[in-house]
């Protein structure tokens, strides 16, 4: 079975491909061939991670590319990570196709929907199973243009369009160091394989400083893919997304490919000291940054979506403090349960028709019962409560912290599972408990058309849209006002089965790695790769870990529940601080200022100097050729006598320099 | 007497040319399936060629010499031949004129001389690709400015009379310079064979300039200012900053198929030129001055992108990506490694059918919208989602998105530019990273013009619009299908050129 | 006997007299005119050089025949064109016929 | 100073003095007989020089002939209105004057540097010679020149005749 692994990317593949020629006149049938080809690709990545337990790295590749000497080859291989991944890749992926058969069915472009769905999924898996790294670019940047097409589904929308492009140039400038690195990398070892990397680096024959300079342009690639700061502003804006494509795509399985990326050239960064340092270091401040925003925003899919960063950043400071196994376990941990979030977020946002501000939310825990219990699920796991999936992860990414790691490090870690804990609790108890506040509210805030997607869209073209320059910052689209009122309710089956099936692999997908089983997780990972011995915790870092979660969610229970302490009480303690929260920073206008503005000026700058310089040169020699035609040609007169002087003159011209020159008869 | 197949292939579209030369004017329908016809026949043996190309051999395949005339010590011959080198840019100029052929079928004005022009103009480029004799390439170079002087100026735009000049005079200058250098090296090598032996063929050429019967005759500093000249003959066509400004004027004016064939085919003359006399030829001289190609290249790359950012014009934007996309060419020749030389063909090819798709495209919304003002257009993926969605493939492939060929040749130049060796070019690091920036600038000009122009709401003026016709599905199809197919797997393409790259590259000794 | 250079610097003389008169002069009567005396000073250098030339022989003088045949067939139909300008344009102003123009 | 140069100065000066006038003059009938002076003296001088056949036929063709051509030519003609008005082209009078007496200056220069020989009896060819060398050794020149006299004399008529259909 494991020799027929490459059909698991393929079935969405042909998905793609059915739908893409007669997608149109399927309509919503659409989601079923999407949802069977994902579905035969699970149960392929089951057989074959079964296979693969115990088994052998399998690879098969043929010639890509011949130049001189060298060859380049594609294929597909098999080893313990990515048969791992192809589990987390195909399930999330079924199971937020099952979710999108109903959130988006009234959409007129579903069968579009479903096949970017399909080809992301492809690419995503082909990401997974290449054998070399460059394979791995390719389908990385193929998963880029899907995030790029997705973010951009309801293209009518200028916010979407501009935060679609915004993510595609974002992650392009990560990857071209990335890129870079490949090749610097390549032109050392000759080759794009693993194996022939693992064993150029192992064996020496790289010099320090370049392994650091490739690690460090590698990991540029993982910076702009994962989110991680500075690039990481393109996330939340992708937002503008469906609900499921922010599930699919930027929580559990895109995003985490820069992970991944770290995680399979493993043996790189490990050589170099100083890269490790910067990954930690970078893993951290995200994880710490991402946190402290998540905790001021409204919009439900945006605290998501720093959540979804910080946790990546949790992933980076695992893998840059030696974590290896621990950064890959949360991030199959992380994908489960942020999928399971973002897609009760949806399951929330289509029930209260289209709206993702938490303040026109609350008290659907009892109209929403399963989606209630499901997000609970999720927000327990993810601030990491015992025995969920998020516990054990976290757990061992804080105990590579505090082993391999510094002070500094182990500090912010701590500190950042206080806030997560913290805003998902907020973020829970906003939503779910208290009073519905979406009935009373004129001016809600709609920033999901989803159904309406056309109805929008007129909203748009009559709102006028806004200059539509490269710096767009994304707001939520002018208030809408929504006709239908009506108390909101569970979704149908089709919405709950996914968030039922992700709660509970969100329960037990931390059992893998038990310590009580001798981390099993572990030693199928570390399975041919040397990626140094595995940082495990003590005891008494499970009761940190436990005290600082409750400290989080006791604190969130009593502002946001309780009300024992008021809502805005930090926010009026430091109000500075808050507003530099909410504008993120205020990284997007930076940016905006710094690289976008002088770009654009230096390309008028340039282009005036084109036109008058460059081709005013040209136009010049033109235009005096052309005058002196005319001035000669005003010359001629008509007047035979002048010519005849003209002619005259030269001829004594010549005779007077024959004479001068040569003396009179040479 | 059996002629050769390329000769054959060459004068096809002539004969074509002058059949429809015959066939009265208000027979539109006859003409234009009879252009068709001719530039299929050419396709498909375009392809036969190809199919019985052998891979992995050195030399000069479906080779011929004849003599052509002899004036006293002058020789010329009518010598072709097929390398490695030529093969690929020769399936180019098939597939892409044929494919333009198509997307002219809805022109009404003149269309007898349109197609009298098209096949003229497509026997002049197959003629410098197969050429060997450098006054049979002059001639064949020159064979095509002529038909595209006329395809802009009379089917162009407001402008086609100043476009159309400019491009002539300019290339022309081109030619101009290029015909001068190759009698001084005639007469350089006349000399340098201690006035034994003439000749114009390439091949003898460079055995004469690799190792001449009196080497004091050829100087470092002639056979540099000889290269010199050349690369400024070619860097016209190319076009290469500062000599660039001819391209955007006449992309713009120009009808679409004539920006098809002129973005797809005829600004690879000059890289082929570039590579097959400049560093056929002297070889050493190219090396010496790697430092100044990769200069231009990466001042092409940095300088065409930042100028199609700022464009307000869809087709302007296209051919300041032209300009762009050229200086991933002469980054791929100064590496002077394979992987870099092979990239800089790849690039050739790669570019000729993408640019082909884009300015189509451009073409197509141009038709439906009247307007390529950026700032008109908006929303059209609603009302003309076919032609929008290839329009984001086309934009894609130019990003150079792995998958599609544009990705091939940028990988092969980063190789190649980053593998070069530090005697040739010290700086390499350097221009591969400035590079790079392009790469992200592509991105951005690309993006935020698709953004512009196809996404957002729809504008009413453009409600109603029809779609894609059956006859636009072929060029769009057809080139886009070709960037999948190479893009996907290169190999098809570079089992053909490799042997080739390696006999280039081999030739830097030192 | 005169030495003959002093016939050749009269030639010369004449020569240039014709010349400035065919280019200054306005009446293409005497624009002719100059013409003539143009040919004539090319005759004295001949004829000069046929009698006390150094290699003094008839040829000189044959040539000086033909030089006048010409030129009176030149007078001829030069003044025959002259004739018809003059009744086409109405004018022998030199400058005023200037339809010899870009 | 000989009688022959003397004569030859007489000559010489009447032709160029005569010459110059033709250029001087204003009245166009004037012109032409002074024209018609240098041509004769002219004759004088082929007369100094022994070509009396030349002499001769100097005097017939020229003085006689063209001259009187040049008289009906002006007759037919403008030759009642003498001037044109202001020569608006003073430039080109200058500098022809400038460039003519610097070709003048050279050829004078040329012709002083020159060391040519006189020949001290001057060859006298009589009208024999000449006409043995004529339909000898030059005939086909001669029977050219035949031509080109007939057809300038029916050129002249065909461009010079009325229209008919005017």
């Amino acid at each position: 079975m494991i020799q027929n692994a490459w059909l698991i990317p393929v079935f969405p593949l042909i998905a793609f491909l059915i739908l893409l020629f007669i997608g149109r006149f399927l309509k919503e049938k659409s989601s079923y061939v999407g949802i069977t080809a994902l579905a035969l690709s699970f149960i392929l990545s089951v057989m074959v991670l079964f296979e693969r337990i115990g088994g052998e790295t399998y690879t098969y590749v043929i010639d890509w590319i011949t130049f001189g000497e060298l060859t380049i080859s594609m294929g597909y291989e098999v080893t313990p990570l990515n048969a791992m991944m192809l589990i987390v890749v195909t399930l999330v992926s079924l199971v937020v196709h099952i979710f999108s058969r109903e959130y988006m069915h009234d959409d007129k472009r579903i069968h579009i929907f479903f096949a970017y769905l399909g080809l992301f999924s492809f690419s995503m898996l082909g990401l997974i199973l290449a054998p070399n790294v460059l394979q791995l670019f390719i389908f990385w940047e193929l998963v880029g243009l899907m995030s790029y097409l997705l973010v951009g589904f309801w293209y009518f929308k200028p916010e979407a369009a501009a935060a679609a492009k915004k993510a595609f140039l974002t992650t392009r400038i990560g990857d071209v160091g990335l890129l870079i690195g490949l090749v610097i990398l390549f032109n050392q070892t000759g080759s794009f394989d693993y194996a022939d990397i693992y064993a150029a680096v192992e064996g020496g024959m790289i010099n320090e400083t370049l392994i650091t300079t490739i690690a460090l342009l590698i990991f540029m690639g993982a910076v702009g893919k994962s989110a991680q700061f500075p690039l990481h502003v393109w996330l939340p804006d992708a937002m503008e997304g469906p609900t499921p494509v922010s599930a699919l795509i930027h929580a559990a399985t895109m995003v985490a490919a820069g992970v991944y990326l770290v995680g399979v050239m493993y043996p790189l960064f490990l050589a170099s000291s100083t890269a490790m340092t910067v990954v930690a270091y970078t893993g951290a401040i995200t994880a710490f940054f991402a946190a402290t925003m998540a905790l001021v925003m409204t919009d439900i899919k945006r605290v998501l979506a720093y959540s979804t960063i910080s946790q990546l950043g949790f992933m980076i400071l695992a893998l840059g403090t030696a974590g290896y196994v621990a950064g890959l376990f949360h991030l199959m941990t992380h994908a489960f349960f942020k999928a399971l979030l973002f897609l009760g977020a949806g399951s929330v946002i289509y029930a209260v028709h289209h709206r993702q501000d938490i303040r026109d939310m609350g008290g659907l825990w009892g109209k929403m019962k399963i989606t209630s219990i499901t997000f609970l699920i999720g927000a327990l796991a993810i601030s990491g409560v015992f025995p969920l999936a998020g516990f054990w992860s976290k757990e061992e990414i804080l105990a590579s912290a505090l082993l391999n790691g510094d002070g500094f490090l182990f500090t912010i870690a701590l500190v950042t599972a206080f806030m997560t804990a913290f805003y998902m609790f907020r973020l829970f108890f906003k939503t779910f408990t208290g009073e519905y506040r979406g009935g009373d509210h004129d001016d809600a805030h709609a920033n999901d058309p989803g159904v309406d997607a056309y109805g929008a869209a007129d909203v748009a073209e009559a709102d006028n849209p806004r200059d539509d320059s490269m710096d767009e910052e994304t707001h939520v689209s002018p208030a809408e006002d929504h006709d239908h009122h009506d108390s909101p309710k569970e979704n149908s089956g089709f919405m709950t089965f996914p968030l039922i099936v992700l709660a509970s692999m969100a329960v037990v997908a931390g059992f893998v790695n038990l310590p009580f089983l001798g981390y099993p997780l572990e030693g199928f990972l570390t399975e041919g790769i040397n990626v140094g011995s595995q940082p495990h915790g003590e005891l008494w870092l499970a009761f940190v870990s436990l005290a600082v979660a409750g400290a989080g969610i006791a604190l969130a229970w009593a502002m946001y529940y309780k009300g024992s302490i008021s809502e805005d009480y930090f926010a009026s303690k430091a109000p500075g601080v808050h507003k530099l929260l909410i504008n993120k920073y205020y990284l997007d206008e930076v940016y905006t200022a710094v690289f976008v503005r002088p770009t654009v000026a230096i390309g008028r700058f340039f282009w005036e100097m084109d036109k008058s310089i460059v081709d005013g040169i040209v136009n010049l020699i033109g235009r005096s050729t052309s005058s002196t035609g005319r001035t000669a040609g005003r010359r001629h007169n008509g007047q035979l006598q002048t010519y005849g002087l003209v002619s005259i003159l030269g001829g004594i011209v010549v005779i007077a320099l024959a004479f001068v020159l040569r003396g009179y008869f040479g | 007497m059996m002629l050769n197949i390329l000769t054959w292939l060459v004068f096809l579209p002539l004969i074509g040319a002058i059949i429809i030369m015959t066939i009265p004017k208000e027979n539109v329908n006859v003409i234009r399936s009879l252009a068709a016809i001719t530039s299929g026949i050419a396709l498909v043996i375009s392809l036969v060629l190809w199919a019985g190309f052998e891979r992995g051999a050195t030399g000069l395949q479906y080779a011929t010499t004849a003599e052509w005339f002899n004036i006293g010590f002058l020789q010329i011959n009518y010598e072709i031949g097929l390398d490695g080198l030529s093969l690929p840019l020769i399936v180019l100029t098939t597939i892409v004129t044929t494919l333009a052929i198509f997307a002219s079928f809805s022109i009404e004005k003149r269309v007898k001389e349109f197609y009298l022009w098209t096949l003229v103009l497509l026997t002049g480029m197959l003629g410098v690709f197969v050429a060997l004799d450098m006054f049979l390439f002059f001639l064949f170079f020159e064979l095509t400015l002529i038909p595209m002087f006329f395809l802009i100026g009379i089917w162009g735009g407001k402008m086609k009379e100043y476009a159309s000049f400019k491009f002539l005079l300019y290339t022309g200058l081109g030619s101009a310079i290029m015909f001068m250098t190759f009698i001084a090296m005639f007469y350089k090598a006349y000399e340098a064979m201690n006035m034994q032996e003439t000749t114009f063929s390439m091949i003898r050429m460079a055995e004469i300039f690799a190792d001449p019967a009196n080497p004091d005759v050829l100087t470092g500093a002639v056979k540099g200012a000889l290269f010199l000249a050349l690369f400024v003959a070619f860097a016209i066509k190319l076009p290469v900053f500062p000599f660039h400004t001819w391209l955007p004027n006449a992309h713009v004016e120009a009808p679409t198929a004539a920006s098809m064939i002129l973005a797809g085919v005829l600004l690879k003359m000059g890289g082929y030129g570039l590579i097959r006399v400049g560093v056929g030829i002297l070889p050493d001289q190219a090396a010496r001055f790697a430092s100044l190609i990769a200069l231009l290249g990466v001042i092409n790359i940095i300088y065409g992108a930042l100028l199609a950012l700022v464009q307000t014009d869809l087709k302007s934007l296209v051919a300041y990506s032209s300009i762009s996309h050229m200086g991933i060419v002469l980054l791929g020749i100064a590496s002077f490694t394979t992987a870099g030389m092979q990239g800089a063909i790849f690039q050739l090819v790669s570019h000729g059918f993408i640019s082909a798709l884009l300015f189509f495209m451009v073409g197509a919304i141009y038709e439906r919208t009247k307007t390529r003002t950026i700032s008109e257009l908006g929303g059209l993926s609603k009302s003309v989602p076919i032609l929008a969605g290839f329009t984001l493939a086309a934009a894609m492939a130019s990003v150079g998105l792995p998958g599609l060929s544009g990705f091939v040749s940028e990988l092969l130049a980063f190789i190649g530019i980053f593998g070069a060796s530090a005697e040739i070019l010290p700086a390499a690091t350097v221009f591969g990273v400035i590079a790079g920036l392009g790469i992200i600038l592509t991105a951005a000009y690309l993006l935020w013009a698709v953004q512009r122009t196809t996404f957002g709401p729809m504008k009413e003026k453009f409600v109603g619009l029809a779609d894609a016709r059956p006859m636009e599905y072929v060029p769009m199809i057809g080139l886009l299908a070709l960037s999948i197919v190479i893009g996907v797997y290169p190999h098809i393409l570079s089992d053909v050129i490799n042997t080739t790259v390696i006999d280039i590259v081999s030739k830097i000794g030192g | 006997m005169v030495p003959i250079t002093l016939f050749l610097a009269l030639a010369a003389i004449l020569f240039c007299i014709g010349l400035y008169g065919v280019l200054t002069r306005r009446h293409l009567v005497i624009v002719l005119a100059s013409i003539e005396i143009m040919l004539n000073s090319v005759n004295i250098n001949l004829v000069a050089f046929s009698a006390i030339g150094p290699f003094a022989n008839i040829s000189g003088q044959v040539f000086s025949l033909f030089i006048i045949t010409v030129a009176a067939a030149e007078a001829a139909v030069g003044l025959a064109i002259l004739i018809a300008l003059y009744r086409n344009r109405n004018s022998i102003d030199v400058i005023k016929h200037d339809l010899l123009r870009w | 100073m000989t009688a022959q140069m003397t004569f030859f100065i007489i000559l010489a000066l009447i032709a160029i003095v005569s010459s110059v006038l033709v250029m001087a003059l204003r009245t166009i009938s004037h012109r032409v007989v002074s024209m018609a002076f240098s041509f004769f003296a002219i004759a004088g001088l082929y007369f100094l020089l022994g070509a009396e056949f030349i002499g001769i036929i100097q005097i017939m063709v020229y003085v006689g002939a063209i001259t009187i051509l040049f008289v009906f030519g002006m007759m037919m003609t403008e030759h009642r209105n003498i001037g044109f008005g202001p020569d608006p082209r003073k430039i080109q009078q200058v500098v022809s004057f400038l460039g003519v007496a610097t070709l003048l200056g050279i050829m004078l220069y040329g012709i002083f540097s020159m060391d040519l020989p006189t020949t001290p009896q001057p060859y006298v060819g009589s009208v024999e010679a000449i006409g043995l060398e004529l339909y000898g050794h030059y005939f086909i020149a001669f029977l050219g020149s035949a031509f080109l006299l007939t057809s300038a004399l029916i050129g002249a008529v065909v461009i010079a005749r009325k229209e008919a259909d005017e």
